[in-house]
């Protein structure tokens, strides 16, 4: 019971502050409502027991958010001041393509959420047992992934390094 | 019991009491209010004594004698400091981003109180204890600069805006720092659950245990805890005498007094949390096989225990603050990038070796402990 | 390598300096504060004798002061901070002769720095070392300081012959109904000037040369107008 | 200087050249540039060090006053003047590309006497808005309030400098922009905690870095100069310690021993004494608050607290000597006002080792401290060619390796009887300019150190007219104030009120070489740069 009421709080608070953040002109504001929008689904995750996702979304993303927000700062002068309004054409365009998406999701989604329904494991998960998965080299676990990802990171910093050293 | 001063005792009962008149949901949630109030209560108390302690360490400090004429010592200067911020006008400032600047000590004030909330003050005296407590405590607590950074922006003053663009900068390496040198604690202890961390330092802290590498990394932890707060010498977001007062400059009255008791809040945390990890936390001193002391010991209870040792940190970085002069920024990211941060990088491997090879204290003399 | 042991003693030696530093405030943490407590130790508090705080004139236990109502020290004051209002009395021999009427200082005004007493030729004001002169409003500030019904001392022509106007003071009539209890804080006066130091040396050479230049006191007249002037303009500033 | 004499007939033929207080050379105006920049770059003994600049109003007509001296013999000093007969719109030559120092100068005597220079490339007016009605120091300035009202509306600020350039084709007035569109402009100031008084800079940022300062000033003008013209000399002396309120009794001294030695007073050997040490004190107390200040600056707060606690005890002294702490009134003409107390002695030799004591306190609490090593040393460099060209003195000029100690130089009161040290250090960097300080605290122990026992009995004040009327002339002279070198200009013309007083203040030397070395370093940095030349702003806005 408590438990549902909290979900449409959360799940009210990510609706709203997505539409924000795609409309809001200015982009500190939008940067403002993503963050919102990533901690309520943080919260979504503590609703569910999952502790180290809740720990890992809200450092990862908070921190994505903030670097945002220096970019932000960083990029503009005056923000929104020189945002034009779209062509009134184009809106509608806008509006039937986001409105399909919308329904495709939404059919998707009610064929199959009662296949879905009960694969969920509501056990809780220790930190060892995410960082044997993480590293294991079994079926289901992801070392090589997590491997991929890293030399990934690993360009994304060389990469910087090389454009900044080039002013 | 065994120690009668505990509060644990108090809140069993009430527990217990509760159970037995009402439906065990209607105690959850009196017991959630209560504990809520507490926090808040205590969040307040806290910060309040802090501000008198920081005000009178630091005029002895600097051969003054601090606060001395609202109560004896002083000591209601804090609270008369308090009713004259939350009496003040909140100054209406031109051409601001309303939303973002009144939301931005909402953050500040938030994510510490997050972080408070998880740390656990004595024994039954933790409001959540977490299985990934120090995670929990890092991710939180990284909110903060959130608060600072909107301030700055929205602000319309450049003097906040040069703040939050250093806060940014000086954030963002710190919480590296600050967060390898926890993990090191967690490769040492192999858990991230405040409890069991506490439980698992009874008769050896985990300063002593990963000797060496233990010790470099409390000595980072607080170098880099001190400069996540903000505070001399790396106050550079706030910086007195260069950008009036950073990022928070434009706010007034209970505004500022939130960031003002982030700040505090913020020393404490930081302290609590490496007493916690690194000095025991709650934990009595305890030595094995001394049976008559380890009695006397757990006769004082362990929220005086958590707040003395606490206490001690954060005199630590008084004295610190009140020794240095300001880093600049470039220094400060030096600092960082090329001293903290390798330094941790190496350290927590040698952890790693000190572990698997059984080097630990408590491996090498399992009598002892 | 050179760079690299450059890298450690670097560090080694600003650990060291931070700790010296530390040191350093760790030592202070326990010296003596030296920080007045001042409404408290208003008793054992020492003021130097020659802090300049407040002009006064000087009362005797008769009441009488020494001004003569020359007006040099009005002349003097680069701020015209003093007022001196004089009027012309006729003495018994039927002579006219100026008296002091009110001596009117203003302390808001005043820079403290000395000239008025250094001047004046017949040592009638001094400074005095009472410094508590918070008040609420400016005019407070604005003091007169000669006693209500007080005159001028006789005497004092013996010691200073030349004392410009004191040709044949003799003591008006006007003053004489002063009451006896006006006498009191004339000598509360006198008392606190009990304490002044013997150390105290006045250069006199300065009022010595004084009697010479009086006869130009016309002239100087004139420059006060000019003073006004410039007092005028600095104001506005 | 017969050899001078020559060069200057040589380059300007028609020059007048008298022997008054100093050699004197009046030129025509546009003979002058050539003439300064033949006597700058003469080879023996080079006058590179333009001391001041003076606009004068003669009467009829207005000119301007330069004194160049010898940056490596501070005694050879020549004056150089000029004049133009048109009132209405007079011009002159600017010198300020051979005397950077020239540049505030030149703006100040258009802002105050109304003259403007050709070629000087910003000819905005110092001290005084650019609408600001009438040329105060003109001897007609029309002092209605109406004309200026007081206004409490806030002023944009304008950063368009006007200017008259001399081109083949004849003079042209033309506007040029301090800043650019997309400057990042910060304003440091006029409220700020680190600008030690009214100040204020326009700074333009690049992130964390200071690409130009504009410096504006005279927010805390007073006019003390236009003051002192209707004042008697004894009434001027209580202005000069409101000048560099920190070298109060340097900046009186000077006055007193101008108007003396015009007016031929010989002052008493006990005043000497007394002059002396009370100097001393003053410049070890104003060394403290420039060390506490810069230490705050840095963001050392503890240290801040600690050198006011030092100075306390000097204006203790002050305090018991002449009841002044900070304005103390202690010169008069002729000699000091107040005779030192009975105890003066003890205090002062138990200040002594005291305060050495506190220097090795302050070494081992800031001095070697590697963070403010890092904010000090090589930051803020300053060239000695610079530092003679701006005409920046003091232990910020001997902090760039130029040897410019008036006491040395030009020696008065008793300093050509007492042995002391004059402090060079040669890295010109803020650390050069903080360590100066503290060793000149130490050289001033040690000056002390040798008069205190000494002082001779006699009369304290000579015996002095108490209408002093100094004779026609022109006069200077010189002094070692706490931040440089402090001079009085005294134009008589015989009568008790100077014609024209005009102080030189080292401050605005110091303010006028920041957009130079603070240039390419950070905000942080400027702030410590700042704090390490130690400027006062009443000293700039008299």
């Amino acid at each position: 019971m408590a438990e549902q009421i909290i979900f449409y709080i959360l799940a009210a608070i990510i609706a709203v502050f997505s539409i924000l953040a795609v409309t809001s002109k200015r982009i500190i504001r939008s940067a403002t409502y993503l963050l919102f929008v990533l901690l309520a689904t943080a919260g979504l995750y503590l609703l569910l027991g999952y502790n180290y996702l809740f720990a890992v979304q809200v450092a990862v993303y908070a921190g994505g958010v903030m670097v945002l927000f220096i970019f932000a700062i960083l990029l503009t002068n005056r923000p929104g001041a020189d945002v034009k309004s779209e062509l009134a054409v184009r809106r509608v365009v806008a509006g039937i393509t986001a409105l399909a998406g919308v329904a495709f999701c939404a059919h998707i989604i009610y064929y199959n959420v009662n296949k879905v329904m009960v694969t969920v494991a509501q056990s809780e998960l220790t930190p060892q047992q995410i960082g044997h998965t993480m590293l294991g080299t079994d079926k289901y676990q992801y070392l090589m992934p997590f491997e991929a990802i890293s030399i990934l990171l690993l360009a994304c910093i060389i990469g910087a390094i090389m454009i900044a050293r080039k002013r | 019991m065994q120690e009668p001063l505990e509060i644990s005792n108090l809140t069993t009962w009430l527990d217990t009491t509760l159970r037995g008149i009402m439906p065990s949901m209607w105690v959850i949630l009196i017991e959630c209010v209560l504990v809520g109030v507490a926090l808040l209560a205590a969040y307040a108390v806290i910060a309040l004594i802090l501000i008198y302690a920081e005000r009178k360490i630091t005029a002895f400090f600097q051969a003054r004698y601090g606060p001395n004429r609202v109560g004896k010592y002083g000591i209601l200067q804090s609270v008369a400091d308090m009713i004259k911020i939350l009496l003040k006008e909140i100054v209406k400032i031109n051409r601001v981003d309303r939303f973002l600047f009144f939301a931005a000590p909402f953050f500040m004030i938030v994510a510490s109180m997050l972080t408070f909330g998880a740390i656990p003050f004595g024994k039954g005296l933790h409001a959540v204890d977490f299985n990934i407590g120090v995670l929990y405590v890092t991710a939180v607590s990284s909110l903060g600069i959130i608060g600072v950074l909107l301030a700055g922006w929205s602000s319309n003053n450049k003097y906040s805006m040069i703040g939050a663009m250093r806060s940014g900068a000086q954030f963002v390496s710190y919480e590296l720092s600050a967060g390898f040198a926890l993990m090191t604690i967690v490769v040492l202890a192999g858990t991230m659950q405040f409890s069991t961390m506490i439980e698992g330092q009874r008769y050896c802290w985990n300063l002593f245990n990963g000797h060496i590498s233990s010790m470099i990394a409390f000595v980072l932890y607080l170098i880099s805890g001190h400069a996540e707060t903000n505070r001399g010498p790396f106050d550079i977001p706030e910086a007195e005498s260069e950008l009036t007062a950073g990022y928070h400059t434009e706010y007034s009255g209970l505004q500022f007094g939130f960031y003002y008791l982030a700040e505090y809040l913020n020393m404490f945390i930081i302290a609590s949390i490496a007493t916690t990890v690194f000095l025991g936390g709650y934990m009595p001193i305890q030595v094995h096989g001394w049976e008559g002391f380890n009695q006397v010991m757990t006769f004082i209870p362990t929220y005086v225990w958590f707040f003395g040792k606490t206490a001690v940190l954060i005199f630590l970085s008084l004295w610190v603050r009140w020794s240095f002069p300001r880093l600049r920024i470039d220094q400060l990211l030096n600092l960082e990038w090329k001293y903290l941060l390798p330094i941790n990088l190496v350290n927590i491997v040698v952890m790693v070796i000190i572990v698997l090879s059984g080097l630990t204290l408590t491996d090498l003399f399992p009598s002892l402990f | 390598m050179s760079s690299i042991s450059k890298y450690f003693s670097g560090l080694f030696t600003g650990i060291k300096s931070l700790l010296v530093g530390m040191s350093v405030t760790w030592k202070e943490l326990w010296t003596k504060k030296v920080t007045q407590q001042y409404p408290e130790n208003r008793d054992t508090l020492v003021i130097s004798d020659r802090f300049r705080a407040e002009l006064t004139m000087p009362h005797d236990e008769n009441n009488e002061h020494a001004c003569t109502a020359c007006g040099i020290c009005e002349m003097n004051c680069p701020n015209g901070t003093i007022t001196v209002n004089f009027k012309m009395v006729e003495t018994e021999d039927g002579k006219k002769k100026k008296v002091l009427d009110t001596y009117k200082w203003d302390l808001g005004m005043c820079t403290f720095c000395n000239l008025c007493v250094l001047t004046c030729p017949s040592d009638a004001i001094k400074f005095e070392n009472t410094f508590e002169n918070a008040v609420f409003t400016r005019d407070k500030l604005k003091q007169q300081l000669n006693h209500e019904g007080s005159k001028m001392r006789e005497k004092k022509k013996v010691e200073r012959p030349a004392a410009p106007v004191a040709k044949a003071p003799v003591v008006s009539e006007v003053k004489v109904e002063t009451p006896a209890a006006e006498v009191k804080p004339a000598v509360v006066d006198t008392e606190v000037k009990a304490v002044v130091p013997e150390v105290e040396v006045k250069p006199t050479v300065v009022d010595a040369e004084v009697k010479v230049e009086l006869p130009i006191e016309e002239a100087v007249k004139a420059d006060k107008e000019i003073e006004a002037e410039s007092k005028d303009e600095t104001t506005e500033k | 200087m017969e050899k001078i004499k020559e060069l200057i007939l040589s380059t300007v033929s028609d020059a007048v050249i008298e022997q008054k207080q100093k050699l004197t050379v009046t030129v025509e105006p546009n003979k002058l540039h050539s003439l300064a920049q033949a006597l700058r770059d003469n080879a023996t003994l080079p006058f590179d060090f333009l001391v001041y600049l003076i606009g004068m109003d003669r009467g009829e007509e207005l000119g301007v006053n330069y004194l160049l001296a010898s940056s490596t013999d501070l005694s050879k000093e020549i004056v150089l003047k000029t004049n133009t007969a048109d009132r209405e719109n007079p011009l002159l030559y600017s010198i300020a590309d051979l005397f950077e120092t020239a540049q505030f100068n030149e703006r100040e005597v258009y802002a105050l006497m109304g003259i403007r220079f050709i070629n000087n490339p910003d000819m905005r007016k110092f001290f005084l808005n650019g609408d600001w009605v009438g040329y105060p120091l003109r001897k007609d300035y029309d002092a209605n309030p109406e004309l200026n009202p007081l206004s409490v509306e806030s002023k944009e600020i304008i950063d368009i400098a006007p200017r008259i350039m001399e081109t083949p084709e004849g003079l042209i007035e033309e506007t040029v922009r301090i800043f650019n569109d997309d400057d990042y402009i910060i304003n440091i100031g006029p409220q700020h905690p680190s600008t030690h008084g009214v100040m204020h800079f326009r700074t333009s940022l690049d992130g964390e870095i200071v690409k130009k300062i504009d410096v504006h000033s005279g927010y805390i003008h007073r006019g003390i100069e236009k003051m002192s013209e209707s004042m008697m000399y004894p009434q001027i002396l209580h202005l000069t310690d409101r000048l560099d309120y920190l070298s109060a009794n340097i900046n009186r001294h000077g006055l007193c021993m101008c108007v003396e030695k015009a007016s031929q007073i010989e002052v008493p050997e006990r005043a000497q004494y007394i002059r002396t040490i009370m100097d001393e004190l003053n410049r070890i107390d104003s060394h403290l608050l420039a060390w506490a200040c810069q230490t705050n600056d840095l963001g050392a707060i503890t240290a801040f607290i600690y050198g006011m606690r030092e100075r306390e005890i000097i204006l203790d002294i002050f305090e018991k000597t002449c009841g002044g702490r900070l304005i103390i009134n202690q010169n008069v003409i002729g000699g000091v006002m107040f005779d030192i107390y009975a105890d003066f002695q003890k205090d002062v030799k138990a200040f002594i080792p005291y305060m050495r004591e506190k220097l090795v306190e302050y070494d081992r609490f800031f001095s070697h401290n590697v963070i403010a090593l890092g904010r000090m040393v090589t930051i803020g460099v300053m060239t000695k060619e610079a530092a003679i060209n701006y005409g920046v003195t003091g232990p910020a000029g001997r902090g760039s390796g130029w040897s410019c100690d008036i006491r040395k130089h030009i020696p008065y009161a008793l300093y050509d009887k007492v042995d002391f040290k004059e402090v060079i250090r040669t890295e010109g960097d803020s650390y050069a300019r903080y360590l100066n300080r503290l060793d000149e605290i130490e050289q001033s122990l040690h000056i002390i150190e040798q008069l205190i026992d000494n002082i001779p009995a006699g009369d304290i004040v000579a015996k002095v007219k108490p209408i002093i009327r100094v004779p026609e002339g022109e006069y200077y002279q010189r002094v070692e104030a706490c931040r440089g070198e402090f001079g009085v200009f005294i134009e008589s013309r015989g009568d008790k009120f100077p014609y024209r007083l005009k102080f030189r203040s080292p401050s605005m030397a110091l303010v006028s070489a920041m957009p130079l070395i603070c240039q390419n370093e950070k905000i942080s940095d400027f702030i410590g740069i700042g704090g390490s030349m130690d400027y006062v702003i009443p000293d700039i806005d008299r």
